[in-house]
């Protein structure tokens, strides 16, 4: 699955992007964010709090429950200060 | 429709002109440009971006401007990477017969960019560096629009 | 604040460029442009003007602007005379540090020009001449700013 | 008196200024149309609609009540359409 991170996000993840094998039994964002923060601390870190995350599906915004899959470009970044 | 996502700088003349070659007869053009404004210690402003789906995001507000409005044009500039004070960082042209749809598009766009769009502004002064946190005020002004 | 009632034509670049200067520093400018709509057999647009009351009239516009948005700068150009499709009539700029006070006041001095400045529009067709009536529409907009 | 006229107004009056001597006992502008349209018929026909016409006292806006005197420059004008 292809991951990007942006603003204050990349930098505690210290990446823009990376490319990862995410268990099959991962089906929403949400449940990859927990799969995230459980492998490494800069993850739970980054997605403390969720409530300060959007994320978004093939770059369209979507919410926590949002199906993904292997194929997917899946952005998380915190909310849009642009204009 | 004209949409471009790029660190470069612009020039108002130039997109202005652009503008009228790409437009029919309109009477009225509403621009907004929107600036890195100078404060005490900041050094510059750090603007990251998600192209692809600012693109994509810029284009679906033109459309809906598009149908809540009579538009002849719309051109949207937006940059992104290292600005210095005074530097360009957005402009809104819209073009219409008559002023108020130009105007209200033009803030309509506005508005959405600002809370809608994929940008993060980062703040760097001499001592410190500031991510710029979404205003709620910002959030307010799209509840006049209700939903679409 | 620079009012300017002229025969002549105006650059939109050149304008901005003094208005850049006249100003303090602001992150926001909006601008609107109004120019003579190409309509069917329009050949001209004649506008009479009473220079001297629309200095006065648009200057105390202006003024009430400042007094209702936080601004760093206007700058306005009204032209009369004998205009063809597609030149420039008006051209209001309004300097500010938040967009929402330069937009407003934008919309405002378009709004108080339109109705309560000197200016008479005559549409010169190939086979008629008309002079442009008041609009309701254009009197019910002033309602919305209440008395001030 | 100065006179100004303006649009069609100054069409009717074929004139956009004039200087003209107002006898005394005119003292405001509602009497001033009233004696002009007396004493010629372009006047007369230019005021028939007086709702539709605006009057400024020395380039302010003013109502048919207003007082004026010699020194003045009145003007005449549709209600207004610039911008």
């Amino acid at each position: 699955m292809n991951l990007k991170y942006f603003a204050w996000i990349a930098e505690i993840i210290d990446k823009r992007e990376e490319s990862l094998e995410i268990p099959s039994e991962i089906e929403t964002i949400g449940q990859l964010i927990d799969y995230l923060s459980s492998i490494d601390e800069a993850y739970k870190k980054a997605f403390e709090k969720r409530k300060n995350i959007k994320f978004a599906v093939n770059q369209v915004l979507v919410n926590e429950n949002e199906l993904i899959s292997k194929a997917d470009e899946v952005a998380f970044f915190p909310p849009m200060t642009g204009g | 429709m004209d949409i471009n996502i790029t660190k470069d700088d612009f020039d108002l003349t130039e997109e202005i002109e652009i503008f009228n070659q790409n437009s029919s007869d309109h009477g009225a053009v509403s621009i907004f440009l929107g600036k890195v404004r100078p404060e005490k210690n900041l050094e510059s402003m750090q603007i990251d971006c998600y192209p692809e789906m600012a693109q994509k995001e810029i284009k679906n507000i033109a459309k809906i401007a598009y149908s809540k409005w009579s538009l002849d044009n719309i051109r949207i500039i937006h940059r992104y990477g290292s600005l210095k004070p005074k530097d360009n960082i957005v402009l809104v042209v819209t073009g219409s017969s008559h002023r108020s749809d130009c105007m209200s598009a033009n803030e309509f766009i506005m508005d959405f960019l600002k809370s809608s769009a994929p940008f993060w502004k980062k703040e760097i002064y001499s001592d410190k560096e500031v991510w710029v946190k979404q205003k709620e005020s910002d959030l307010k002004k799209l509840y006049q629009y209700g939903s679409f």
